[in-house]
């Protein structure tokens, strides 16, 4: 089993190769049997090596893989070397098995679209770097794995690349990420110098002898591995790529900018954990950032239009949480989150790229409306994922793992009350903006009529991810209902427990209150937008409310600010200096001696006897020098 | 043979002749003036060899004057043929009426 | 004299296509490409055959060495000699020389014969610089190789062609002139000490020089390597030269005369001047830095495609130059990798804009857009390359990016991350080369057809080694691994004798000097 | 015979400013033969009598025919001394006179300023000169033959009557 594990992340690659190769030449039926079939065979393999680790491995063993040493340069000595273990596991398992599902869906969603080979070229690819970062046992191939997502998702939101604002998109996605990555490439220095090597496993197994807990370059290295996975997932204030990547087709937004590749930074997290857990103040700040970011977001997914675009927000709020989580030493539980989260998240995004295209390309939620009837699937299984989201009380996946997030944000040793209050009002508020999406999508006077409905390839993917949406959950139960710890008990294996402060036996009143936040938000957005609308007109006419709205809607001005700070500043430099300022100088020389020539050879006017003056002349300084010296 | 003649009045004799060619080569316009001057220059620095020559009662400034006189009937002949061919040419032997380099 | 053989097939090839070409248009191109495939196999055999060697034995530096006096009155011979980096930039040539005559085949009308006699003419003249072991014949090739790149820019070239010829050879004969005194200084200062006139590299190597002087002598050479880097305040002559130079042109200025700068620096300023190169050492790393940011800030704004390229070389070679100057393994090797790959990718992605020229007669990227759709192929392509130099990982250039940030990090952590910034900007204006080509509306072209069968040939070449290269670096770190290691060694030696060298050296050398001159009495 | 120099250096002087401002060209050549005969004169008191009688023979024989040829050829008369007569003007030559004073200071302080020296021993007569010219200066003597060679032909061809030949410039503009 041990040496299958190459042929994860190599089924992809194959299928991209053979797509890039002959894409252009194979019936649109057999690139879409490519495409899935290679994702599927993938997944059927991660399941079953990963049905064989679960039985036969012990606790700490971890599968290894070396292909080929990748270099050798002196003491530095990566390997091309994948590394299974619980964590990458679970990521594996995700990647594979949503990607499956996507790409299923992505077959009927993009059959009309004449670059249907060059699609699933790049989402094959893209599968292919996911599983090698998530697979990678040093920092280095992992970085190949996280530029290579990076690629994928530059070339996936630009994909309709003929409307420039796409390609635009793709670009500040790309460039923002690069930032974090540039960041996270000078942590590795740091590692590879602190500690002679970037295999993680070793790294972690040094970690403690080799710094005191506490110093400045163990934050430095957690804070500049944290920038990292900042970028790559749009926390607070590198989020602003991930609501402009929403140009990219729904399939995409679904597996990339949902399931998989923004969670790579928790990933990462999670998987230095032990880097982190040295430096308390590092680990401070990414539950900070997490909580900040998952309040930003979830203000401005309340403001937002575009249901892709709230979804986007909502998932950078989401992944806020997992920050959270990660910040207060809940390890597992911000895997639980993550893998939820991808199942749901991805469950939406299909639906809404169901909706989209049902109404021909329509994004704006406010003509859509009353489609409950004419999409009943579309409806429920959408329902479902927005319950998930919201974390509706026991029924639902979201609410087993966010209710596990809220609990330790109080109850673990890092956790603060401030933490906790923040998160819990992200529920309230993620409760509001997912009840709003549903009204003004599914409820009211129908506003755009539906062209064509979803066939059986996008709905197929749709009610699976809906199933687990709903029984994913189920794997991990609180202790007061049912104490079920399959997940973390898997997780245990590689990542720490929580060490609680407080009490478990208070649990049920956090749960108490979560329920309460879940019903608050869900009850006010129904008084607002569906009982008593005219209670929202009213608000909108407040001026001071509607700049909020503005603002909110806005991003909270992030853009703006970065575009003032950074980009144009960058820009305008570039711009006036197109000319290059040096090349002035070297002008200037040349104009100097061009003067200088134009002057010596107006002296040569072909009169001799100016000439036999000049050598007159010329006697008269030398012979002068020689008697005055 | 004694005399008070010394090798400092010669010489200044020559430079006096010498300073003279120079300025009849700026000042004189004709083509042939000048080769005149030109004469007078080089006779004036054949004066310099041979009065340095005797000084030091060495044959050396004699052969430099033969030298110099060998150039001279060299310089003259070419110099003549060319004035007789811009003669030819130009009709004039205006020197400042021949220039053909416009700086 | 395998290498004597090189020099003389590209210098007998060239002269052969000039004189073919007096009957016959075609014929040269022919004859340039016989004459590069057979330099190619040449060397590339030879490489096969000593890799095993140059493993197993890696102290034997030298892999190979001609010597024959040419002008013993003034110690001057012809001696070539290589080790491992020499091969690697050898093979380089060769590779890149087969590149060029098959991307000029069709440019190329006018003359062809004095054409490819140039071409040919200036891979045997970068051959010889990267082969010469006596200063005096590294001199002579390092102008051979200049002249004809002259007349290639300036015959061949675009509109402003002229202004660009004059630029680049007025830059480099004038740098290359303050290298030739910096080369006599030390011929005589070593003549004067030791009473042996010579120009050879290894006798020189050990001269004893006083540390003012090293600085200034030092100086001399760096200016030449400088600006053939090119380093920031001398690079302007570049964007010119390239963005007027026909597609070959450009392709051998990026991809090896670029290269001959950093190897002098690597080759000769290094062991030559230990002592003055590490006091030289943290400004040259910031005037890296300041390559790398200030050349992908002007790619940036740049229109002009082949003007975009040349920038990024700017700031690709930044690197190299921050890379050198960090004196440490991993970034030496970074520097052979960079030297390699960005001649792949720059290449390229020169022999891109030549193609696209070819077709829509433009270079400026504001007429251009939505090519993707007509050229599936050359977009495919052109997206790798820009990937490429954005140091995506996986292409050969993240290997050498990667390396020299890391063996930089270790010299200077503050330079580094300034640095990394370039990985920044770079994303920046590689990402706007495919927005503004491949992306973004189609407008209205004519008919434009995708790659032909030759171009397909040249860019699959390109992009199999550059992938070849990404992933498995090892045989370009091995072969350079024993010139490198030597280096290595050469600047620990001199660190753990610096301060001493200098003055006791001297005092024992002038108390040598002064028996001596007692015993000739 | 201090006498005799004197008068023939004041001889030399008169003469050589009377070739310099004379507006004849004939004229000036007289002067010029009269100014190379006391030249010899000099010489001869010099003591290198050879060099006068060469200085005669060659310069105010040989070189000065030539002139006198050449000027007869060009017809140059009195229309050429009016002309000179016009050229010859204060404005003219009071410039290069002034540099020329300037110089001659400064010949003058340069060779005052060194020791003088009387002459003692001043005869060399042809025997030594003849010696050292075909013994140490025997190449200079084989170059001034080659040199002088090279002017006979060089006159001879340059003297040829040729046709009006013009530059291809000149002759478009002619045309025009």
């Amino acid at each position: 089993m041990n040496n299958l594990l190459w042929l994860i992340p190599a089924l992809p690659l194959a299928g991209f190769l053979l797509l890039v190769a002959a894409g252009k030449h194979l019936s649109s039926k057999l690139v879409a049997l490519t495409g899935v079939g290679s994702i599927s065979l993938s997944a059927l393999v991660t399941i079953m090596i990963g049905l064989n680790f679960l039985s036969s491995a012990t606790d700490k063993e971890t599968y290894h893989q070396t292909l080929w040493t990748w270099m050798d340069v002196g003491g530095f000595r990566p390997e091309i070397a994948l590394s299974l273990d619980a964590l990458s596991l679970v990521f594996v398992f995700v990647i594979t098995f949503i990607g499956s599902l996507i790409h299923v869906y992505s077959a009927g969603f993009m059959a009309a679209d004449k670059d249907y080979s060059r699609f699933f070229a790049c989402m094959n690819l893209f599968v292919f770097s996911m599983l090698i970062l998530v697979l990678a046992d040093n920092l280095l191939l992992m970085y190949l794995g996280w530029e290579g997502v990076g690629l994928c998702s530059y070339l996936l939101i630009g994909f309709w690349y003929e409307n420039p604002a796409n390609g635009y998109a793709a670009r500040k996605a790309f460039v923002i990420t690069r930032i974090g990555d540039t960041a996270m490439a000078l942590g590795l220095f740091t590692i590879y110098y602190q500690f002679g090597t970037l295999v993680m496993s070793e790294i972690s197994a040094n970690a403690a002898s080799v710094w005191q807990p506490n110093t400045p370059i163990a934050t430095v290295t957690a804070l500049l591995l944290l920038a990292g996975g900042m970028g790559k997932s749009a926390q607070l204030p590198l989020q602003t790529w991930l609501p402009d990547a929403m140009a990219g087709p729904s399939p995409v937004s679904a597996l990339i900018h949902a399931a998989t590749m923004v969670t790579a930074g928790v990933y990462l997290i999670a998987r230095m954990h032990v880097l982190f857990e040295l430096s308390a103040l590092a680990q401070m700040i990414v539950a900070g950032v997490g909580a900040v970011t998952l309040l930003v977001a979830g203000f401005s997914a309340l403001t937002q239009y575009d249901i892709k675009r709230v979804l986007a927000y909502s998932t950078i709020s989401q992944i806020g949480y997992m920050f959270l989580a990660l910040g207060v030493g809940a390890w597992t539980a911000a895997i639980f989150h993550f893998m939820i989260h991808a199942f749901f998240k991805a469950l939406l995004f299909l639906a809404a790229g169901a909706i989209i295209e049902a109404l021909g390309h329509e994004h704006n939620m406010f003509k859509m409306g009353g489609l409950k009837d004419k999409m009943p699937l579309v409806f429920w299984t959408f329902l479902i994922g927005a319950a998930s989201l919201s974390a509706l009380p026991l029924i639902s996946a979201g609410f087993y793992s966010k209710d596990q997030i809220l609990w330790y944000a109080w109850a673990s040793e890092k956790g603060s009350p401030i933490l906790w209050f923040i998160a819990i009002f992200g529920a309230f508020i993620t409760a509001a903006y997912t009840t709003r999406m549903m009204i003004l999508t599914f409820w009211g006077v129908t506003r755009t009529e539906i062209g064509h409905h979803p066939g059986k390839l996008m709905t197929i993917p749709l009610i699976i991810l809906a199933f687990f949406s709903v029984v994913a959950g189920f794997i991990e139960l609180p202790h007061n209902f049912g104490h079920f710890t399959l997940f973390s008990d898997l997780l245990h294996r590689v990542l720490p427990s929580t060490v609680l402060q407080a009490d478990e036996s208070s649990e049920w009143k956090f749960q108490l209150l979560a329920f309460l936040a879940t019903f608050g938000g869900i009850y006010l957005v129904f008084i607002y937008y569906y009982r008593e609308p005219y209670k929202i007109e009213r608000l909108r006419e407040n001026s001071s409310f509607q700049s909020l709205y503005r603002f909110w809607h806005n991003g909270w001005g992030f853009d703006r600010l970065f575009d003032l700070v950074f980009v144009n500043p960058f820009v305008f430099i570039a711009q006036i200096n197109k000319r290059d300022i040096v090349d002035r100088f070297y002008d200037g020389i040349t104009s100097v001696t061009e003067h200088l020539y134009r002057l010596l050879s107006a002296t040569q006017t072909g009169s001799l006897r100016w000439y036999i003056m000049g050598m007159v002349i010329g006697a008269i300084i030398i012979l002068g020098l020689q008697i005055m010296l | 043979m004694s005399s008070s003649v010394s090798t400092e009045i010669v010489m200044l004799l020559a430079a006096l002749l010498f300073v003279l060619g120079i300025t009849g080569v700026i000042i004189r316009k004709n083509i042939i003036f000048m080769l005149l001057s030109v004469e007078i220059m080089l006779n004036a620095s054949g004066l310099a060899f041979v009065a340095a020559g005797s000084r030091w009662g060495q044959p050396d400034g004699q052969v430099m004057f033969i030298f110099i006189l060998a150039m001279a009937a060299a310089e003259v002949s070419i110099g003549l043929a060319l004035i007789l061919q811009i003669y030819h040419q130009h009709k004039s032997l205006d020197i400042d009426k021949l220039r053909e380099m416009n700086g | 004299m395998i290498l004597v053989w090189l020099i003389g097939i590209f210098m007998g090839g060239g002269t052969a296509a000039l004189i073919l070409g007096q009957w016959n248009k075609s014929i040269p191109r022919w004859v340039a490409l016989a004459t590069a495939l057979a330099g190619f196999l040449l060397v590339a055999i030879f490489w096969t055959n000593q890799y095993q060697m140059i493993n197993t034995h890696p102290s034997s530096v030298w892999l190979v060495d001609f010597k024959r006096d040419w002008i013993s009155s003034f110690g001057i011979s012809f001696h070539l000699s290589i080790d491992g980096l020499s091969l690697l930039l050898l093979v380089l040539t060769c590779f890149l020389g087969i590149l060029a005559v098959l991307c000029s085949w069709k440019e190329i009308t006018e003359r062809t014969g004095f054409y490819y006699f140039n071409l040919l003419w200036i891979l045997a003249g970068v051959s010889g610089v990267f082969m010469a072991m006596d200063l005096f014949l590294f001199y002579f090739f390092w102008e051979v190789m200049l002249i004809p790149m002259y007349f290639l820019i300036g015959i061949w070239g675009s509109e402003n062609r002229v202004y660009a010829a004059y630029k680049f050879f007025i830059f480099t004969q004038a740098s290359g002139l303050l290298m030739f005194l910096a080369i006599l200084g030390l011929y005589f200062i070593h003549g004067q000490n030791t009473g042996m006139y010579t120009f050879n590299y290894f006798e020189l190597m050990e001269t004893v020089i006083p540390s003012e002087t090293g600085l200034w002598l030092m100086l001399g050479f760096m200016v030449a390597f400088a600006v053939k880097l090119p380093v920031f305040p001398f690079h302007t002559w570049l964007p010119d030269a390239h963005s007027e130079a026909p597609t070959a042109g450009s392709l051998i200025l990026a991809g090896l005369l670029l290269k001959t700068g950093a190897y002098g620096m690597l080759r000769f300023v290094i062991p030559l001047f230990p002592a003055a190169a590490e006091q030289m050492a943290l400004p040259a790393m910031i005037l890296g830095v300041a390559g790398i940011v200030y050349g992908a800030v002007l790619a940036y704004s740049q229109t002009d495609l082949k003007r975009l390229v040349a920038f990024t070389s700017v700031s690709h070679m930044g690197f190299v130059l921050m890379g050198i100057f960090s004196f440490n393994e991993l970034a030496f090797q970074g520097v052979v990798m960079q030297l390699v790959t960005h001649a792949i990718s720059t290449g390229a992605l020169f022999i891109m804009a030549g193609m696209i020229k070819e077709r829509l007669h433009t270079r400026d990227m504001n007429q251009m857009g939505g090519l993707w759709s007509r050229m599936p192929k050359m977009g495919a392509v052109g997206l790798l390359f820009a990937m490429a130099s954005l140091g995506l990982p996986g292409l050969g250039n993240f290997i050498a990016e990667f390396l020299i940030l890391l063996g930089a990090f270790k010299a200077s952590v503050w330079i580094t991350t300034v640095a990394a910034l370039g990985l920044v900007f770079s994303a920046a204006y590689s990402l706007r080369i495919v927005q503004k080509i491949f992306w973004g509306p189609q407008d209205g072209y004519g008919h434009i057809r995708d790659f032909s069968l030759r171009e397909i040939l040249v860019m699959t070449t390109l992009t199999l080694s550059i992938i070849g290269l990404g992933l498995y670096p090892q045989p370009v770190i091995d072969t350079a691994a024993p010139a490198i290691n030597k280096l290595v060694l050469l600047l620990e030696t001199d660190k753990t004798q610096v301060g001493k060298v200098t003055k006791p050296d001297t005092q024992q050398y002038l108390v040598k000097k002064y028996q001596e001159s007692y015993v000739r009495k | 015979m201090d006498i005799a120099f004197y008068i023939t250096a004041a001889v030399t002087l008169i003469s050589t400013v009377m070739v310099i401002t004379r507006h004849n060209p004939v004229h000036a050549l007289l002067y010029l033969v009269i100014s190379l005969l006391s030249l010899a004169m000099i010489f001869f008191l010099l003591g290198a009598a050879f060099a006068a009688l060469l200085e005669i023979i060659i310069y105010a024989g040989a070189i000065m025919v030539l002139f006198i040829f050449v000027i007869m050829l060009l017809n140059l008369g009195e229309e050429t001394a009016a002309q000179e007569k016009k050229w010859l003007k204060a404005s003219v030559w009071t410039g290069p006179a002034i540099m020329a004073g300037i110089l001659l200071f400064e010949f003058y302080y340069l060779i005052s300023s060194s020791d003088a020296v009387l002459y003692n021993e001043p005869n060399i007569g042809p025997r030594p000169v003849a010696l050292s010219l075909f013994r140490e200066y025997l190449i200079g003597v084989e170059l001034a033959a080659m040199l002088l060679m090279a002017a006979v032909v060089g006159a001879a061809h340059i003297g040829r009557h040729k046709k009006v030949v013009l530059h291809r410039f000149l002759k478009e503009k002619e045309m025009s």
